[in-house]
């Protein structure tokens, strides 16, 4: 079996490799190798992922080891229910991102290294589930970071996509700086890079509460980068000029999935260490609201799911930080499903209309009927509409958040009090920025043709082929009977007592997602089916301006002060090094007049004076 | 005492000629007065050796002979110095010592000619670099 | 003091006495008739100190060809036949003062080592024509030979140096010709 | 067989080079006898590298015989686990080096010995003074092999670089050789200063027998570390490397980057730390000037507006994650640093010849000038991606290991050195990484995919392009050659290799460190 984890994670490579080299050969090796090899990697994902999950004995083997000075650097594996439940969920999410992107990406010249990138970061995900040391899951940890960078910036003759990559790929990798020490700090203290052993032995006691806040706080700082928590929550939304595909990609299963698993892996550590989770809670509380409130102020469609997506992160944070670890997980699964099925279908609007911008569509419900329902059913999920998966999830995060306030002992009761407030109110908010976007994309009156620059060629809207509509219905499979999994938690995390299903909290908060539905409803209705709150924007993150003012304006002072530095003062000393030789020299040379007769002089003189110099001395 | 004399006496005559001719090849500005004191300076050596040939009452006549080749060698230097002034005077139209300078280490000339040599070599590389 | 010794005084002071004239004169053909003189001088004081052979040497040598080869100089090179006020450069005092030093110091070292000490003309033997020449081809055979040569490179370097513009540029219009022709 | 295979190492560069000048009439014919000659000597290091069995010192893995009596200089060579990657390294480099040239070398030149030819003979020389000075187990003799190595280098970069500006390469040139030959002479100052304290130039016997005390004992060490970081280069003692680097032909750049620098990170760990003492302050001194490099090394970059400039910068940025790693005075920093160099070998050296390409092709390496080469030549700017990528440290390629285990040595360095001001170092050593990522990620924004295509796609941004907006290829620029790849292939391919099974390098270099350097920890 642990070769097969090892064939699993080696496949994505082989494939990426297979199609860089070989897909300029012609259209069926591209779209084959792609398609085929993203197919057998979910085919071994089932036969890794099913015999872990449940009541199940986790998987550890060890490949190789490096004997590095200190702690052996090991390729090796562990599969326990998480891992099993994040590769079930990459790999289909990668399998229908390959599928749709079969009529997405169709007669884009640059499909081979596109399909590459895609089978890079499935792989990197399945390496990062996978591993069972530091070093191998930051390997995969930041070739994500890479693929993200290449695939945002797939398009790259727009100027947004080279910013909006280049922005994702520094705050990313700054961030994981935080994982390199942790990983150093923890390799030192535990004397291996074995993650099952150190959770191990932290989970068997014998630490002192916040011990290890350290490494705690280090990984926290990665996960806050990588998941895109405040305060580096700007590059998800400025990483949307990325293709479609590769944003549900990013949000729903690879990326910033990596983050929430990441503590999810290293959970026995964040109880060990409050000031993380403390740390954990506030961020999210913070947050979930920053960012539901961008999402329902922003025209931008794929902008308003990545804004969406931070702050469902921040959910799962805010389960995780109050000790809630099966609602974070379940979140994470039941978002991955949702959040795809809505980028896929964002795709398939973006697609017909020709823009993102939402004020420029309308009316798209005749139009695009298969679209139509699976969004819907897509936005139903995020809002938490009754029966749908993030319904179930989101009551688990929220009752755990409760439960926590009022009897928990991992953080400060006021921590989750305020937790609790921002879920609650985030809720609302989700609900809001849902309906609005839906309504403007589909029940809107159709904008006027002119006011579309992009559609003049293609004269009407048109439902995208049958390779990207068959992902979306396979996607709202899960979305409608995920919550089973919510009701039964059993069945992905074995025996154990999990309260996830808080009936009191889930009849208010689906009175309150009425109400507020109702409340937008009416808002959009006296609007004259525009934008219900047409005269608002919000302006960029502030934080970006702090980052613009305090971090790159003096790199930049800084860089131009070097490179004048070194001409101006390094360089002097080489030059002054050679000008004092060459002025000494200078005044050397003004003896040799040419004058043969002051020669003859100095000579007889220095002859004389040597000889009398000897005759004194002897 | 007979035919005698000190012994001091050829020497400080000696050391008196050389001590002229020094004084005319610091001073002359004509090359050909300079080379005369160069023959003083000779002489005066050559009075050396005839002394201390007598002085030791040598019997192979180490001083004589020596001075004998002295004389010789004057003969060949004043004939070559005599080709150089020749020379001289050809390429510059005259003959003072002290005009003639081109060997003085000076700043611009000599640098700047070997740089420019440099660059021309550099130019004309450059179609087969660029090639 | 005897009549050696004041032979020898005479013509040391005709020797120093002319020499100093070679110097200073302002006239370039009488420094070169002063020479003659001093070198004529100095061949009496080499028959004084027994050195007879090279006294005529001396005559033959210096006074007949050297001399004359230096006037031949003066009058290739054009020199004016009168007085010049510019013979001498500037500094004459420094190298006045730097050959009197000379002069002081060589005199003290020779009057400091051999003050004492006579210098016996009786019974020595007079370097004759037939002694010195059985000297130099007996004892001092190779030095002669490579004095010789040496000689000969002289002669050579001679001819060179005096006629090198002629043979330069005919050695450039034979390349020339060549290339050309080529 | 060891001590034959030794001395060939160093006979066959050195009989190829003289084949090479022979034949230099005929170009073509030359140029490949000196390829073939770079080949069989990489065979013959492959060779080497896999019969030498991990430990010096031992009768019969060396060679050891009197050079000079009088001062007692022996002719002793040796390779272990830290020289052998170098070794190989090196021999593959030249190896590339000159395959790439006989792609310039046109048919037979008329008459008078050809250019490509002579430059063949002067990079076979060097290379032989570079694996000589691997291979030296004796001071002086490491010191007479760095100076073979260096004077044809500077014959190197001042007949056949730049050829736009002449000026500049002269002085280039000149600035090199007067910097490096200034360094190694202080460094053979140094070593004598050794040889009084220690009694003998023998490395390997100062290592194991030499406990370095006292003033004296001081000086030499700094004497020895500051001739090595004029050549590493450590700063502030940089300012000749980006000059030569830029200025010099494009496997000149190569070689000095990808080999000529190591002779001063190897000297480090061979030369330089059995002569010194961790206690002394000297040691956070160099750690803390090799971090200062890497952070100064990383804003020049940022800041440069040539291609070749940068690159050379970014060297100064590796070597000086290399430096940190020696100076922490463990085997796993040394273990970084022999990892580091050889990862710098190779990807730096793809990166000047990936430069080199595209001065090949447009005549000018001014980013000014070079726009949107992955719509003008994708496969080449593609490759040079994946070398900005891996230079910049991603994991899974060979820049990541050296520089993330030299951050992790410092962060746990050797007893006797200060504990804070190393974490400190760690942390802005991370802080360059950063930076180091900053600028490549500009260049290939820039470069690669920057500037105005039509102004039409720039005007509605909203749009996704999905159609096809590539810009066409230029005329008479073609994309990646086929004898390009042959130069490109073996470099990137390693890399992938390296990084994906660091163990391969990392394994012999702990056994060899542990046996030469006895009482690191």
């Amino acid at each position: 079996m642990s070769w097969v984890v090892l064939l699993l994670v080696a496949l994505p490579f082989a494939s990426a490799a297979l199609s860089l080299f070989v897909g300029h050969r012609g259209e069926v090796a591209e779209r084959g190798i792609a398609v085929g090899a993203s197919a057998i990697g979910l085919g071994l994902a089932f036969v890794v992922a099913f015999p872990h999950l449940g009541d199940a004995t986790p998987l550890g083997h060890v490949f190789a080891r490096t004997s590095a000075a200190g702690p052996a650097i090991e390729l090796s594996v562990y599969v326990d229910q998480l891992t099993a439940a994040m590769l079930l969920l990459a790999h289909t999410v990668a399998f229908l991102v390959q599928v749709y992107s079969l009529g997405y990406m169709a007669g884009d010249p640059r499909y081979p290294s596109y399909a590459a990138l895609i089978s890079i970061f499935t792989g990197a995900m399945t390496l990062v589930v996978v591993a069972d040391d530091l070093w191998v899951l930051l390997v995969g940890w930041e070739l994500m970071g890479m693929c993200s960078y290449f695939l945002i910036s797939h398009h790259w003759e727009l100027r947004e996509a080279r910013a909006g990559a280049v922005k994702a790929f520094l705050m990313t990798r700054t961030a994981d700086l935080g994982l390199l020490f942790a990983i150093i700090v923890l390799g030192v203290r535990f004397d291996t890079y074995r993650i099952s052993t150190i959770m191990g032995e932290i989970a068997d006691g014998g630490f002192g509460r916040d011990e290890l806040w350290l490494p705690a706080l280090l990984v926290t700082a990665a996960v806050i980068g990588k998941s895109a928590q405040f305060p580096l929550h700007t590059w998800l939304p400025d990483a949307m000029p990325g293709p479609t595909p590769i944003s549900a990609l990013i949000h729903a299963a690879t990326m910033v999935a990596a983050g929430v698993f990441l503590v999810a892996r290293t959970f026995p550590l964040y109880l060990s260490a409050p000031a993380a989770l403390t740390t954990l809670a506030l961020v999210a509380s913070l947050t979930m609201i920053i960012s539901a409130t961008y999402a329902l102020f922003t025209n931008d469609l794929k902008r308003v799911l990545a804004w969406s997506t931070v702050s469902q992160l921040a959910y799962m944070f805010g389960a995780l930080a109050v000790g809630a670890y099966a609602a974070g997980v379940l979140h994470l699964l039941a978002h991955g499903a949702f959040k795809a099925l809505l980028f896929l279908a964002a795709g398939s609007v973006v697609h017909a209309v020709g823009t993102t911008s939402m004020s420029a569509m309308g009316g798209l419900r005749e139009k695009l009927p298969d679209t139509f329902v699976t969004m819907t059913v897509g936005f139903g999920a995020l809002a938490g509409v009754v029966p749908l998966v993030g319904f179930f999830t989101k009551d688990a995060v929220i009752g755990s958040v409760w439960d926590a306030a009022r009897h928990g002992h991992l953080v400060w009761p006021w921590v989750a009090w305020v937790l609790f407030a921002s879920t609650v109110l985030t809720a609302v908010l989700t609900v809001a920025y849902s309906l609005r976007a839906w309504l403007m994309v589909f029940l809107t009156a159709a904008p006027p043709l002119a006011a579309e620059p992009a559609v003049s060629e293609a004269a009407e809207p048109h439902e995208a082929p049958l390779s990207m509509k068959v992902p979306l219905y396979l996607l709202t499979v899960p979305t409608l009977l995920g919550g089973l999994v919510v009701v039964y938690p059993q069945a992905v995390f074995g025996d154990g007592e999990y309260h996830l299903v808080h009936p009191g909290l889930a009849v208010v908060m689906t009175l309150l997602v009425v109400a507020t539905a109702l409340a937008v409803a009416w808002q959009w209705r006296r609007s004259g089916g525009r934008d219900p709150w047409h005269p608002f924007v919000l302006p960029h993150p502030a934080v970006d301006r702090v980052y613009a003012v305090g971090v790159v304006r003096p790199v930049r002072w800084l860089a131009r002060t070097v490179r004048a530095g070194d001409r101006d003062v390094i360089d002097r000393y080489a030059d002054g090094a050679g000008a004092a030789t060459r002025g000494l020299g200078w005044v050397l040379r003004q003896a040799q007049t040419g004058n043969v007769q002051t020669y003859l002089m100095v000579v007889v003189v220095g002859a004389c004076a040597i000889a009398v110099a000897a005759g004194v001395a002897s | 005492m007979g035919d005698s004399l000190p012994l001091w006496w050829p020497l400080v005559l000696a050391c008196v000629l050389f001590a002229i001719g020094v004084y005319g090849v610091l001073v002359r500005r004509n090359a050909v007065l300079v080379l005369m004191g160069v023959e003083l300076m000779l002489n005066a050596v050559n009075i050396n050796l005839v002394a201390f040939d007598a002085y030791f009452r040598d019997v192979v006549h180490g001083g004589q002979t020596l001075a004998l080749f002295v004389i010789v060698i004057a003969a060949a230097e004043i004939g070559l110095a005599l080709a150089i002034v020749l020379r001289v005077f050809r390429t510059h139209g005259h003959i003072e010592v002290d005009a003639l300078r081109e060997l003085a280490d000076r700043d611009e000339p000599p640098a700047d000619a070997g740089a420019d040599r440099l660059d021309d070599r550099a130019e004309a590389d450059q179609p087969q670099e660029a090639r | 003091m005897s009549w050696v010794q004041v032979i020898f005084v005479l013509l040391a002071l005709v020797a120093v006495g002319s020499a100093l004239l070679v110097v200073t004169t302002r006239n370039m053909v009488h420094a070169a008739l002063w020479l003659v003189v001093t070198l004529g001088a100095i061949a009496g004081v080499y028959l004084v100190l027994a050195a007879e052979f090279l006294a005529w040497v001396q005559v033959l040598i210096y006074v007949g060809a050297v001399v004359v080869l230096l006037l031949f100089a003066l009058m290739l090179t054009k020199a004016p036949t009168g007085p010049q006020p510019d013979l001498d450069v500037a500094r004459t005092v420094p190298a006045a003062v730097v050959a009197v030093l000379v002069g002081a110091l060589l005199v003290a070292t020779v009057v400091a080592g051999f003050s004492d000490v006579a210098l016996d003309l009786e019974g020595t033997v007079v370097g004759s024509a037939q002694s010195t020449g059985a000297t130099v081809f007996e004892k001092w055979v190779l030095p002669f030979e490579v004095l010789s040569v040496l000689l000969l490179a002289a002669l050579i370097g001679a001819i060179v140096l005096s006629r090198g513009d002629e043979m330069v540029e005919s050695a450039e219009t034979t390349e020339t010709a060549r290339r050309g022709g080529r | 067989m060891i001590p034959v295979l030794l001395n060939g190492l160093l006979v066959a560069p050195a009989v190829f080079a003289l084949l090479t000048a022979v034949l230099a009439r005929r170009e073509r014919l030359a140029v490949a006898t000196a390829a073939a000659g770079s080949l069989v000597t990489f065979g013959w290091s492959v060779w080497l590298a896999v019969e030498h069995d991990g430990a010096l010192g031992e009768a019969g893995s060396t060679v050891d015989a009197v050079w000079l009596t009088a001062l007692d200089v022996h002719w002793a060579l040796g390779v272990d686990g830290i020289s052998a990657p170098l070794v190989l390294m090196t021999t593959l480099v030249f190896a590339t080096a000159l395959l790439s040239l006989f792609r310039h070398a046109p048919a037979d030149a008329e008459g008078g010995p050809s250019r490509t030819a002579s430059l063949a003979v002067l990079l076979l020389v060097i290379e032989a003074g570079v694996l000589g000075a691997f291979l030296a187990l004796d001071m002086v003799l490491f010191f007479v092999f760095f100076e073979v190595a260096l004077i044809p280098m500077w014959f190197v970069i001042n007949a056949w670089g730049d050829a736009y500006d002449a000026r500049a390469r002269r002085r280039a040139a000149t600035r090199f050789l007067i910097f490096t030959v200034t360094g190694s002479a202080v460094m053979l100052v140094g070593f004598l200063v050794v040889r009084a304290e220690a009694g003998t130039f023998d490395i390997v016997r100062v290592a194991s027998s030499y406990t370095p005390s006292g003033a004296t004992a001081l000086a030499a060490s700094v004497l020895v570390a500051l001739g090595l970081a004029v050549k590493t280069p450590l700063w502030p003692l940089h300012i000749w490397l980006p000059d030569a680097h830029s200025k010099a032909p494009t496997v000149g750049s190569v070689v000095l980057a990808a080999v000529l620098l190591k002779l001063g990170t190897y000297g480090f760990l061979r030369f330089w730390m059995p002569v010194t003492s961790p206690e002394w302050l000297l040691v956070p001194v160099v750690a803390a000037l090799a971090v200062v490099g890497i952070v100064y090394a990383a804003l020049a970059c940022l800041a440069q507006t040539d291609l070749k400039r940068l690159i050379a910068y970014s060297s100064v940025g590796h070597m000086g994650f290399v430096v940190l790693g020696a100076a922490t005075f463990t085997v796993g920093g040394v273990q970084a640093a022999v990892f580091a160099s050889v990862a710098h070998g190779l990807i730096t050296g793809l990166l000047f010849f990936l430069a080199g390409s595209i001065k090949d092709r447009y005549g000018t390496t001014d980013l000014a000038r070079l726009k949107v080469l992955y719509g003008k030549v994708p496969r080449l700017a593609g490759v040079f991606a994946f070398a900005a990528m891996a230079s910049l440290g991603l994991p899974g390629l060979a820049g990541f290991w050296g520089e993330m285990l030299a951050i992790r040595a410092a962060v746990d360095q050797a007893a006797a050195l200060p504990e804070d001001t190393y974490r400190w170092l760690a942390f802005v050593a991370a802080l360059g990484v950063i930076l180091t990522s900053a600028y490549f990620l500009a260049l290939i924004r820039t470069m690669l995919q920057g500037g105005p295509v039509t102004p039409a796609t720039e005007v509605d941004s909203t749009v996704e392009l999905v159609a096809d907006t590539v810009p066409a290829g230029e005329p008479g620029v073609v994309d990646a050659r086929g004898s390009e790849w042959v130069t490109w292939a073996p470099l990137v391919l390693l890399t992938l290799v390296l990084g994906v099974a660091p163990g391969l390098l990392l394994t012999p270099v702990a056994d060899a460190t542990a046996s030469f350097l006895v009482g690191l920890g």
